[in-house]
């Protein structure tokens, strides 16, 4: 890779937030993470998808809160950095209208051991669910007004998971 | 201080920010959305919500609407998040 | 993508499963699972890479018992298909000489739901770490004749989780 | 029968497979165990490590020593996995 990697060792400890309407590559994040780095035993990571909910959806719109969100991301990924030993961290959240298909999220969490990388990808998502602040409107393919998609119950008691 | 507003608030609202200046008695998170909700209708409506509406102020998030907004240059109002 | 997409919907239900010297692309590996389809909401992958053990390691030569290694990776791969509702499932090991940095395994897992592909993905790992006919010895940078890597009860206890 | 061996185990016999016609008092796994160690010293000195061979019927990991061997095509003797 020819851009600085933020996988220098000299960078760990920083995880890398972006907000961005433009698409991401999972595999050139994992790159990131991991050239020239010799200390890595596992990377995981999550991408999430815009879902066409049966047919219904002809895209979401997403809206987001600029400034906020990179912070609230920032601050949700700082807790994973201290909570598991981790050598890289990385969260990219896409807004605007995203079609089904295509890209939404993508967390990549890098460590030396796999639970650690397992369990603060699913940390970070879980609580990127209930505190970054983006919201989805869906826009349905029968032209009618879209809703604005409701907050799940389950996602507030996924993030519960990880108290105490 | 900058008041900003996102989703189906800002909707409702017909506005993504405003600029206030709350009178003096008004100290507090729940003291702003109460003085907001006698200004205007639409804020009123809004009020109607009440319980999910969520509060940042100067962009972190707001558990408790005791929390004084002294000195705060940026108020949000939402509702519950739906990222990821 | 040219060749036929093992994600396609008729493919449901089948994990891809292959051992191989060869490297693989995680990104490759997300396409198939995803390409034309709208109904994923979560793919989650994990790349197990060698580690150089705070530089003491020169490679790690891979031994597998071929045919039983996929056998029994295809046997964890379809549990996880009976206990997660998932779109997709894929898990790649390497055998042969890989030296420091480089990718050993991978596991993708898609879904609908994130929970599913968090929790599958991590369940195929705990098992074939257990269960997989795979053995690594070490051969140290000093040149002196390396050792069988030991397993680690860690492991066991990380499988066991899943039971009942 | 074909019996196939991995890792240290294959080291330590100087064998990766060979193919054996155990007699008919051995009908379990744990009793072809018994018999290949009465049958030459290496595997003696593979025995040593009793407790953590695992092995394989047919390409099926087998927990019980008692297991029936009547019928196998192929029977793998290996210690604990470490691949992953």
């Amino acid at each position: 890779m020819s851009k600085p990697a933020t996988g220098d060792k000299s960078a760990t400890g920083k995880p890398d937030i972006r907000i961005q309407r433009e698409d991401f590559d999972p595999a050139a994040e994992i790159e990131r993470l991991t050239s020239g780095r010799r200390d890595i035993g596992a990377v995981v990571t999550f991408t999430g998808l815009c879902r066409d909910e049966d047919g219904r959806l002809a895209a979401l719109e997403l809206e987001h809160y600029p400034g906020m969100a990179e912070e609230e991301i920032a601050r949700i990924a700082e807790e994973a950095m201290a909570r598991w030993p981790l050598t890289g961290l990385t969260a990219i959240h896409r807004h605007g209208r995203i079609e089904p298909g295509d890209n939404i999220v993508l967390v990549v969490a890098a460590s030396s051991h796999r639970q650690a990388a397992f369990e603060a990808a699913s940390f970070v998502m879980d609580f990127l669910k209930t505190r970054a602040p983006f919201w989805k409107k869906e826009h349905p393919l029968d032209g009618s007004s879209g809703e604005w998609v409701e907050a799940r119950s389950e996602d507030d008691s996924s993030a519960a998971r990880w108290k105490g | 201080m900058k008041l900003v507003y996102f989703s189906w608030i800002r909707e409702k609202l017909g506005l993504a920010e405003e600029e206030v200046t709350p009178p003096e008695h008004v100290g507090t998170v729940g003291e702003l959305l109460d003085w907001l909700g006698s200004r205007s209708e639409a804020f009123e409506a809004v009020l109607e919500h009440d319980k999910v509406i969520r509060v940042a102020v100067d962009r972190v998030h707001v558990h408790d609407r005791a929390t004084p907004i002294d000195g705060a240059q940026e108020i949000a109002l939402f509702p519950p998040m739906t990222g990821g």
